[in-house]
């Protein structure tokens, strides 16, 4: 925006008359939870008329998916096009006329692998919401060991035929197809025997189970695969070169997760240690937690700096790339350190997880939910072996 | 001597025998996805009443067992590993306690002999804040000629939804915090004004809240020493049973991520061979062994009446909750996404935990007091 | 920006360069085997002056560079890193600095531009118990018609030994803990009745105990504004440049610690492909990059005279001080039995690092007023 | 002495009295330092009078090793007299007549594995206070491999030759022998090419250099070994044993340690704290201080729990391996953090450490010292090792 010195670019002008114009009050703002999105699909219902009304007007634009082709049903807008209405957007606190892992990532990985013939399929139906992606990559046995996945793909002349299970697909029993990892090969180096194959969850043989966690229900899934059979046609890039796609996923997904994250409401601890303890002379009456709470909130000031001054080495041109592998580990230590300090503080009215109203219940889901945070998305101790490997240059054995 | 004897041994086998069979960890489970409307299973608890694990604190004189806490601390120790739901802690640890320390003779041969037979479930309504704090009394007990008007409410009851009888903690005289003017009373699940709301915690193990409107109890229901030390005192014995039941659970739950460590496999190798994790194992398993010294030394101070049994029981009350702590969250961390799952009962431990260590204070409580009772 | 320019860099290049040469670890161990009787190496310093690191934080009227607490934050980070025994904290980060914001028009012409030169040592006779404590100070000042007669004593006075001229916070009214009342002065070390003992520090450099018994100060020698708001603003200031200085003491010593696990070889293999130092090394790498975040925002905070300087420098001080605490600690841990011993210039890291934190207030200081700070 | 019902025995009565009347008065009570005992060998000499008069009272009893064998210089004592007599010394708290690694550490290795003329020899000059001993385990490039040691022994024909150094040898300036591992073999398995070797330290080729801890002075040294000829008959035991006899050896060296670290007086954390500190209404001044104070008080009453109930555990016959193990590691840390609560509880005042008489000065160095204690006799982290692999079975990779 800086650079349009002298009055708005044409384009933003228009832009924002017609964002103003069109997208209604309901749309705008926070995003209350994942029920506030229209996720698309085959069963995918609007949650509201005013979420119809705006996927309707957005799709008639090509801004589902504005900077794609238009061919692939995009807008085909320029970079710069595309920056100034994700601008306006923000400014207006548009919330996304679809919401969905197919736009967001199977999308990038086919435009960037998949054959001409695959992207203008399944493309267009991911801009017009007619089919729901989800995303099929850890496995029960895999964990940290991405690659140690075993979920087989056979080939059997004509088709694959497809067994396993994976583990960890958000919505997998809501979405119509999956993306997946699966093992063509299993000599050689792990990495360089997978594929990367489409599988449609209505073919015979795929099953879904969801995941209760300890903190209760969850959007992901386990999803089964038992002699399925997948034409040969869905395999995106080359057999045996599914890593390198999941490699470029793996950023996009990192994006997505910070995405969702953020539809959760956070938490103002020292507010809630505040109330739940009380003070005296403006100190907490506990001086336990004070000195505890004191500590954690030295190291969030810390942190945000930090984050902080990673934009500005990367914006001075810096090489960032040591400081941003300390993020997902501190970020997510101090997360679950933020849920100990407010489970301490109040004490057993957070122990309570019935299904009442009362307003401590959800302390217990969050705090619960916040153990697997220094899991998911890469351990930590994954990240400190990253760090002490590729950063410190330390020694394998 | 910090060890146990034979027959003390045996109890513990016995039990750990009997919980094997009836009350695996996929009871508690059952428990709770049934929706269980008592919370616990009545059938098992008549099982552990018939083995006498109701009486093991009572005299003989009064048809108990006379075994003494270290005796029940071993029943706790092998309950804390199953995680089984049962009034062991609300009506034996505490209430049967309360009775035997404050109980006037007639209270004891009244009730004593019901205990023992397990006919009659306990709880022992004190809290009324969030955070323990065995001086902070609200509720009001007015004396009336026909007997005390209690009024006022009370928090995290434990098994209070199946309560037939309440030792109620209560204030005859005195402001909100003050040491003196407390009492305890005797009151009947059935009498007019009390209200009890279940409430379902995080362990999937039951409290309420317990409301009294003008709740009359009748003169002899006053229980004949139940001041205030007699209060701290129970509070002590409350605390190192808890300590006990958590050293059952933080062993079973560091044995098992043992096991998991040895059997699940990464990167091609078990990931208990990864060094760091091995050190963090290494860590827990001396804080496991630390903890078993604790609690055998508390649990024969208060079958030893030792004098400092205050300290002893902040001693053992702090660091079993900062172990289980410890061990649950490492647990969860070492199982990875597995750990994160309701199938995995690990998480289980967690829960129970996190509710054990809150309950009669938790660490910094502890910690506190301790200093405090160390002159610092 | 939370980075440095060109200009900065080029500063950081050339003093490490100097340092390089001139001011090797070694240096510091020569000094005190030697039994120096300064604790300094005069040409050393000799040569820092005509750098002009002097100068720095004096503004170009008075002869100074100007370049601000940033560039001074800078130096102090590599001279952290050879452990340089010097007048620069003393001089420049805490008496310059006081002079800067507490001197009157003619005490700043008459000083700054010596101090630009190098030509005054300086030291600021603040402390009067083993603890940081800006408003404890029973030193008084009373006025008579000749000035002010001083009489008290000061402990752990930075380079007190050789210091030409003393900055003395001393009480003109109140008791011995109010903010009212506190002033600084300007007092010679030739003052008659003012005793210096040397005391030399477990780091091998060097503080004094100072007296007063009657010293008798001229009027004009009363420093303008030098009250207890200005000195805790000149606290503030030099709680950050001490912990830039830490910051370099703390990248070095874990950088030699990394060295050293990459070289040492044990069972066969190097000591740094066991994983639990791996881990532990890469959460120290950690706090060092949150460090660099925090030292270069506070400095910045200096410049930029932002009104939330004292949390900034509680929130810098009390994270290096812990930081150099835990990298310090593990360095020599790492190091193993050749780490203990004094041949190994490791163990260096580890007595400046405690000297450093606990200079101005240590890391349980800075944690509660942190606190207070942020309202809690 | 619970099994001498109805008076005293008759050695015990007689020993008592004998002790009453020979040993001077102060030669009771605790040792003040190491210079408080005699240690015997060519140059040693009786710190005051009494030590002599002491020594050769118990000399002419037989009692400087009172369980040897008489034609050892032993007093020849069962091992039920020895018991008495030991309890009776303890009872007067007698200091040792002769304070030495050679009765305390070799001899015992020798009584097992040394032939006849060695045991008749090198016991009696022992015993004589003639020898004083060092010993020679550890080097520079071992540390926690201590089988890793590179220091040779070439066969010559009719001797050795000795080449490398040993480090941590305590008071190698001041002993006349050294006891010492030495390779043998470079081949095979690194434990099966090790020998036991004496030497004499005025052997030429020999030299030994004082170590400086980052405490200050120390009597630990290094020593030298630079084409020493050494004869064959000072070889101990078998060639390529001698990893046996070093086994052995550490159970004793551990006794020792004990033994000798106790001579430092106990610091009292909680007392030097509240002295530093002060405290208002019986509450410590610094709340943050009081709560890692507080911590370290429980743990240190729980540890010595712990050791008495591994002392109860063997008592009762159980097996109590898997308890003693976590005691180096515990203790020294425990200790490690009783000097940091210390240090930052008496601020500037411990960090002065010039040679003054400064009451606070030796603070400094006792904290300085400290650090050492979770490396010397097996670090923390070869501590963590040992249960992890011994007591828990994880698998080595």
């Amino acid at each position: 925006m800086e650079n349009e010195i002298g009055g708005l670019n044409p384009f933003r002008k228009e832009t924002r008359t017609w964002l103003e114009e069109n997208c209604p009050l309901t749309m705008r703002g926070q995003i209350k939870d994942v029920n506030d999105l229209y996720w698309g699909g085959r069963q995918g219902a609007f949650p509201s008329d005013d979420h119809k009304v705006w996927f309707e007007r957005m799709h008639a634009k090509g801004w589902i998916a504005p900077h794609w082709d238009k061919k692939y049903g995009g807008g085909g807008l320029s970079d710069r096009e595309h920056k100034i209405l994700m601008e306006e957007m923000a400014r207006l606190r548009c919330k996304p006329p679809l919401f969905s892992f197919g736009l967001a990532m199977l999308g990038p990985a086919l435009l960037k692998f998949a054959s001409e013939t695959q992207k203008e399929h399944y493309l267009n139906d991911i801009v017009n919401a007619k089919i729901r992606w989800c995303q099929g990559y850890s496995e029960p046995n895999a964990g940290s060991d991405l690659a140690g996945l075993q979920m087989k793909a056979e080939d059997k002349g004509d088709h694959y035929l497809v067994n396993g299970s994976k583990i960890w697909t958000s919505f997998g029993d809501l979405a119509d197809w999956i993306f997946c990892l699966v093992r063509t090969n299993s000599e050689g180096k792990k990495q360089d025997g997978i594929s990367f194959m489409l599988i449609d969850m209505q073919s015979e043989g795929t099953a879904t189970r969801p995941i209760r966690l300890i903190s209760g229900k969850s959007p992901f899934t386990e999803t089964f695969f038992n002699d399925v059979k997948v034409p040969k046609e869905n395999l995106v890039g080359e057999l045996n070169k599914g890593w390198t796609i999941a490699k470029y996923l793996l950023t996009h997904e990192r994006q997505m997760i910070g995405g969702i994250g953020e539809t959760d409401e956070k938490l103002n601890v020292l507010e809630i240690v505040n109330d739940a303890i009380g003070s005296v002379n403006g100190k907490l009456n506990d001086t336990i937690l004070r000195t505890a709470l004191a500590r954690h909130e030295m190291n969030r000031e810390i942190f945000a700096l930090t984050i902080d001054r990673a934009i500005d080495e990367a914006k001075a041109g810096n090489d960032s790339g040591a400081l941003s592998s300390l993020f997902k580990y501190y970020g997510t230590e101090l997360n679950v350190e933020a849920m100990e300090l407010i489970m301490s503080a109040s004490g057993s009215d957070a122990l309570m997880m019935d299904d009442s109203a009362d307003k401590h219940a959800f302390l217990a889901r969050r705090f619960l939910r916040s153990k697997g945070n220094t899991i998911e998305g890469g351990t930590s101790e994954v990240q400190l072996n990253i760090i002490s490997k590729n950063i410190l240059g330390l020694p394998i054995k | 001597m910090l060890v146990i004897n034979e027959e003390q041994k045996m109890l513990k086998a016995s039990v750990r025998d009997f919980l094997a069979i009836q009350s695996p960890l996929a009871a508690l489970r059952k428990l709770r996805d049934e929706k269980n409307s008592d919370g616990i299973d009545r059938q098992l608890w008549g099982g552990m009443c018939e083995m006498g694990l109701t009486g093991l604190t009572i005299s003989e004189a009064f048809g108990g067992l006379d075994f003494g806490y270290l005796g029940l601390g071993l029943v706790l120790e092998e309950t804390g590993r199953t995680l089984t739901a049962s009034p062991l802690i609300s009506t034996v640890l505490l209430s049967t306690t309360a009775i035997n320390l404050a109980g006037s003779a007639a209270q004891k041969k009244a009730l004593l002999p019901e205990l023992a037979r397990g006919q009659l479930i306990m709880a022992l309504a004190h809290e009324e804040k969030a955070h323990h704090d065995p001086g902070h009394v609200a509720t009001k007990a007015e004396l009336r000629r026909d007997g005390y008007v209690l009024n006022g409410h009370k928090t995290f009851v434990l098994d209070g939804h199946i309560a037939d009888k309440f030792i109620v903690v209560a204030r005859t005289a005195g402001k909100v915090d003050d040491a003196k003017g407390i009492a305890l009373f005797l009151v009947d699940a059935t009498a007019k004004g009390l209200k009890v709301e279940r409430t379902q915690m995080m362990d999937s193990r039951n409290a309420a809240k317990i409301s009294f409107e003008n709740v009359l109890v009748p003169k002899d229901q006053l229980m004949e020493a139940g001041d205030y030390d007699t209060l701290v005192k129970i509070f002590d014995i409350g605390c190192i049973g808890l300590a006990a039941e958590m050293l059952g659970s933080a062993q079973e739950c560091f044995e098992r991520t043992l096991a998991y460590l040895k059997e699940r496999r990464q990167f091609g190798v078990p990931i208990g061979s990864f060094q760091a994790l091995q050190h963090r194992a290494a860590k827990m398993f001396i804080d496991i062994e630390l903890c078993k010294s604790v609690v055998i030394k508390a649990l024969k101070a208060i079958d030893d009446g030792t004098p400092d049994l205050s300290r002893m029981a902040s001693l053992a009350k702090a660091k079993l909750g900062e172990t289980i702590k410890l061990v649950s969250n490492e647990a969860i961390q070492m199982h990875g996404g597995i750990g994160m799952t309701d199938d995995a009962e690990i998480g289980f431990f967690l829960k129970r935990g996190r509710v054990a260590q809150q309950t009669l204070g938790d660490y910094p409580y502890h910690l506190d007091r301790f200093a405090r009772l160390r002159g610092f």
